[in-house]
């Protein structure tokens, strides 16, 4: 049969961000894939040694847009680190809790995501709406609605202002009630399950053959590999939280476990709300201008658990007042480099959107 | 401290020639290698368990004169990460591939290759360009490359009539 | 039929044009609101979708050889010719003429010429999207000519309007959709697939390959398939109106009957994701079309429902 | 007699002219294509707190059938020339929308060797919304802009784009060195 050479994406409604998948099809199924990165590649890592350490905490959101706090955190982690500086306690808690809400609004729009290449907008639109709380909060926390700059070098930028915590707890107690709704409209959905389930498999082999972290991980090999559990960052050891794992990995289960996912991030953010000690939220990291600050010579990687998987950077510094090198591990890139030119072939065009996004993969970490 | 860390360590040193090991914080060591004992050492630590490779990444050390290539591995029974490193030759750097090891090196090797220019023998497919086209000059993250003025030279700036940026000094 | 009847026929039948142009595009746009609220917005005005279609009318078109751009006018003559023989309240066009097979060919002449078209525009996408929509035909289609057949045997007429004027005999009991309760639920199912409505709207499906047959639309072209949409989803509906519910006597009755089985395919299409394309097919051949059998044999040998 | 016809005419033309601009402001089809990271507001724009469907705005899947292309946040050099294709193929009148401060001066990108620094050197854009990223708020303002502006024929990129066209394309080609796309599928 003739092969034809097909493109998704870059500009396809079916593509979650500025990516290209190109595919030969035989018929209705991919033959061959590869996926065509660095349509958003800005040469963040090059970008970064020419800005100083707290230059560098402006821009680093932006590396990954739908959800940019585990930048900061890990970025300030680094730095810590390198720098010996030891973090408030009770920036620890409101690290966590801003991770927290960035996982959920993440997690609700990678969800409700899932409607687009399965044709139910439904539920993209109520999830986008209820994304549209956290945001408010995040204004009211950080005064920005995407980008925070919050989680800085040293604890948190400033603390909470008066009264968020109610304003926080209605919202995720509005949410739990209707997540009932969205298992009923996505995950009990005849015609969803018909698409999704038995499909667009992830054996355990491959999980580990290409380095896939996060829900795909868990879902495949049916142990906890999450982060939070197995190295703690913050204070993930002081608050009780489920790791929903299982070891058949269909597309189905992967958008279950964001749902299920979402109940645990919703338990953490009650706890963490509840056992918030007080004090100040940031420690001086030097004195005189931050613009001058030198970081001891090292090397050092962090990573946290971000709503796609381990997400790191690789920091060294020389010593100087700017980063020597910062190499940034997306928690996306084995799977949608890899995956793509090797597991993505064998599947048929309808599924090429849904196995790009249910792997959870977002094009701007990838590039860079 | 992560009691593993220790264990890990001395294993890698009893083994292997290890120029240098390094504790970075209670889950994370670092070991320096030579070159010609990384794969061995890859092997030999996939087989303790640290079955993930997290992250190919190298660093220009342009005063050393070495690409230094940092092999990041995680444990994720354990919780134990586990940097090697080894250098290389800047005027020469050639390396061969680890594919072999980790399948999922495939694509940071090509990274490694397309902002280095670290060439992976053995890895066809790392020749290619992958984020950048068209590219005609010396691979971007080395550090002899000027981005500034690779920016200025070939995209226009806007000029303003006034200049923003002195008038905000000393006044 | 003479030269007085012909005219006639064709200033009623421009008369229905008309109407189906201004009651569907009013429609849709009503529509759109009420998905809108459904997803929890406000949904844009009612008379949008006039707008849409006018300013894409006041674009400049592209063409991709005269294959593409003849292909838009003969699917948007056939179509209009169709919508011309269908009967509305107590209007027809053509009496006599307005048999159920008519529009099941008619129909064909606009589908085949929006194919022709769109694999003219040469776009990969465009082909993949037309034989989808081909063979998504293929799986509603024969459901639904079963139901018909069989309608169409009990009342002895294969005439539309003859057979809305069998079931206006005596109230809603009269009504096919009493009648022949399983046949009108695969109506249904069908119409759903000949609207394209989720779950059966494979062959647009914007996110595997970008709006499919229309990928390589624009302006003018746009614009006319657009219109051709709302006349195809004006007979499409009227039709299913006429065979199961009974047609309608009066303008109110016409408007509640239409409004409803639109509005409830729009809602369920809401709630619903899309099947690929060998799930539609299988779907159709498995349920559907043993609903449609099982209602041919019940007229056919019990009788009931006649 | 020829004076009267012509001035006739023009009346005529003009009166056409104000009707589909009445149509085309209030119908814009935008274009889905996330070209940076202010695409990440457009979701919130689009669903129920703004719901620009109010404005007769929709997505759309492909380039000839949409009227505005979103230039949303800053340009890669690969990505610039996918968006060079994307707007030829859009059927005129069509509109550019640039989001953020990096298409209209670099922004934060300013020293990046990937991105480039000024739009207007290679497409005509009509609108600038300013803000890293620009709020809902501001991205409908920024839509009404347009639409004032289509309204009183002051968004007139496309014309521009048509009349000085080879003034663009020379830009084009110094800063991308060649426009047509290589890559391994096009090998």
């Amino acid at each position: 049969m003739k092969q034809v050479k097909l493109f998704l994406g870059p500009q396809h409604p079916g593509m979650h961000g500025n990516a290209s998948i190109h595919m030969y099809v035989e018929g209705d199924i991919i033959k061959k894939s590869y996926l065509l990165p660095g349509m958003l590649h800005r040469g963040f890592e090059k970008t970064m040694e020419n800005r100083t350490w707290m230059n560098n905490i402006g821009i680093i959101p932006r590396i990954c847009v739908p959800e940019p706090d585990p930048n900061e955190m890990v970025f300030a982690n680094n730095a810590e680190t390198l720098a010996n500086i030891e973090v408030p306690e009770r920036a620890h808690w409101i690290r966590m809790l801003i991770l927290e809400l960035a996982r959920l609004a993440a997690h609700l729009m990678a969800f409700g995501g899932c409607g687009g290449p399965t044709g139910l907008y439904t539920a993209m639109y109520w999830a986008q709406a209820d994304r549209d709380g956290i945001l408010t909060l995040f204004e009211e926390i950080t005064g920005q609605r995407i980008y925070h700059m919050y989680i800085v070098i040293g604890g948190v930028r400033k603390d909470l202002p008066k009264g968020i915590e109610k304003k926080i707890l209605d919202y995720v107690d509005d949410l739990e009630r209707r997540l009932p709704d969205y298992e009923d409209l996505v995950l009990n959905n005849p015609t969803i399950i018909a698409r999704t389930k038995d499909q667009i498999m992830l054996p355990a082999e491959v999980v580990w053959e290409l380095g896939v972290t996060g829900i795909g991980m868990r879902s495949a090999t049916g142990k906890a590999y999450d982060i939070r559990k197995v190295a703690p960052y913050a204070r993930y050891d002081k608050v009780e939280f489920d790791v929903p794992t299982a070891t058949y990995s269909d597309a189905l289960t992967r958008i279950r476990f964001k749902w299920l996912e979402m109940h645990q991030i919703i338990r953490i953010i009650r706890q963490v709300l509840e056992l918030m000690p007080g004090g100040k939220v940031r420690e001086k990291a030097l004195d005189g201008s931050a613009l001058r600050w030198q970081v001891p010579k090292g090397q050092v990687y962090t990573a946290v658990e971000a709503s796609r998987g381990e997400y790191g950077y690789y920091t060294v510094s020389d010593g100087g007042i700017m980063p020597y090198r910062v190499a940034v591990r997306g928690a996306s890139f084995p799977q949608g480099l890899l995956g793509v030119e090797k597991y993505l072939p064998g599947h048929r065009i309808d599924d090429a959107a849904l196995w790009f996004d249910t792997m959870g993969i977002c094009s701007p970490e990838i590039d860079r | 401290m992560n009691k593993h860390i220790e264990s890990v360590t001395e294993a890698v040193k009893a083994k292997f020639d290890v120029l240098n090991t390094e504790i970075v914080r209670d889950t994370q060591a670092a070991v320096d290698l030579k070159p010609g004992d990384v794969h061995a050492a890859l092997a030999f630590l996939k087989a303790q368990g640290f079955r993930q490779l997290s992250m190919l990444t190298c660093v220009d050390w342009l005063e050393d004169k070495e690409f230094q290539l940092v092999y990041l591995l995680f444990d994720w029974d354990k919780g134990v990460r586990l940097q090697m490193r080894a250098r290389l030759d800047r005027d020469n750097p050639k390396f061969t591939t680890v594919t072999n090891i980790y399948p999922g090196a495939q694509y940071y090797e090509r990274d490694v290759h397309e902002f280095f220019g670290v060439e992976f023998e053995g890895n066809p497919m790392s020749y290619k360009q992958l984020f950048l086209e068209n590219w005609d000059d010396i691979p971007p993250m080395r550090k002899d490359f000027n981005s500034r003025a690779y920016s200025d030279k070939k995209f226009p700036v806007r000029e303003y009539k006034k200049d923003f940026t002195k008038a905000g000094d000393g006044k | 039929m003479n030269l007085n009847e012909i005219l006639t026929g064709t200033l009623t039948g421009l008369i229905i044009l008309v109407f189906a142009f201004v009651w569907q595009t009013t429609l849709s746009g009503v529509t759109r609101k009420i998905v809108g609220r459904f997803q929890k917005r406000y949904g844009p005005k009612f008379y949008q979708e006039f707008r849409d279609i006018f300013k894409l009318l006041t674009k400049t078109g592209v063409t991709h050889g005269w294959v593409y751009s003849f292909g838009v006018m003969m699917a948007l003559g056939g179509i209009m010719g169709t919508a011309m023989f269908m009967p509305v309240m107590r209007f027809t066009a053509f009496p006599g003429l307005d048999n159920v097979f008519i529009y099941v060919y008619l129909f064909a002449v606009g589908m085949l010429g929006m194919a022709m078209s769109a694999v003219g525009s040469g776009n990969p996408l465009a082909g993949i999207g037309v034989m989808r929509a081909l063979t998504q035909m293929v799986g509603y289609e024969v459901p639904f000519l079963v139901v018909v057949l069989a309608m169409v045997y009990g009342h002895g007429t294969a005439s539309v309007s003859e057979l809305a004027a069998v079931q206006q005999a005596a109230g809603i009991a009269s009504w096919n959709l009493v009648r022949m309760p399983i046949g009108t639920v695969v109506g249904f199912i069908c119409l759903l697939g000949m609207l394209g409505k989720k779950p059966f709207e494979t062959f647009i499906a914007p996110a595997e390959i970008a709006s499919g047959p229309m990928v390589e639309y624009g302006g003018k072209q746009l614009g006319m398939l657009m219109l051709l949409h709302e006349f195809s989803i004006f007979i499409e509906v009227s039709l299913f109106v006429n065979l199961f519910l009974g047609g309608a006597v009066t303008v109110v009755g016409f408007i509640i009957k239409y409004v409803g089985v639109f509005v409830l395919a729009s809602l369920v299409s809401q709630a619903l994701g899309r099947f690929k394309i060998d799930q539609v097919i299988r779907y159709f051949y498995r349920w559907p079309i043993a609903l449609a059998v099982a209602q041919a044999l019940i007229v056919v040998f019990l009788g009931w429902g006649v | 007699m020829g004076e009267g016809i012509i001035e006739k005419d023009k009346k005529l033309k003009e009166g056409w002219e104000g009707i589909s601009r009445f149509f085309r402001a209030n119908s814009l089809w935008m274009l889905m294509y996330c070209t940076g990271c202010c695409a990440i507001e457009l979701p919130q724009a689009m669903t129920s707190r703004y719901d620009m469907e109010r404005l007769g705005m929709g997505p759309m899947a492909t380039p000839r059938q949409a009227d505005v292309l979103l230039v949303t946040g800053y340009l890669s050099v690969k990505t610039l020339r996918r968006v060079i294709y994307a707007y030829e193929q859009m059927s005129t009148p069509k509109y550019l929308v640039a989001f953020g401060p990096c298409p209209i001066n670099g922004g934060i990108y300013y020293d990046a060797y990937a991105v480039i620094n000024r739009l207007d050197q290679y497409l005509p854009v009509d609108v600038y919304i300013a803000g890293c990223m620009p709020k809902p708020e501001a991205v409908m303002n920024g839509f009404q802009d347009l639409i004032d502006g289509i309204k009183n024929k002051t968004a007139d990129g496309w014309k521009r784009y048509r009349d000085n066209y080879e003034w663009y394309r020379k830009n084009q080609i110094e800063s991308l060195g060649e426009l047509r796309i290589k890559d391994e599928f096009h090998e």
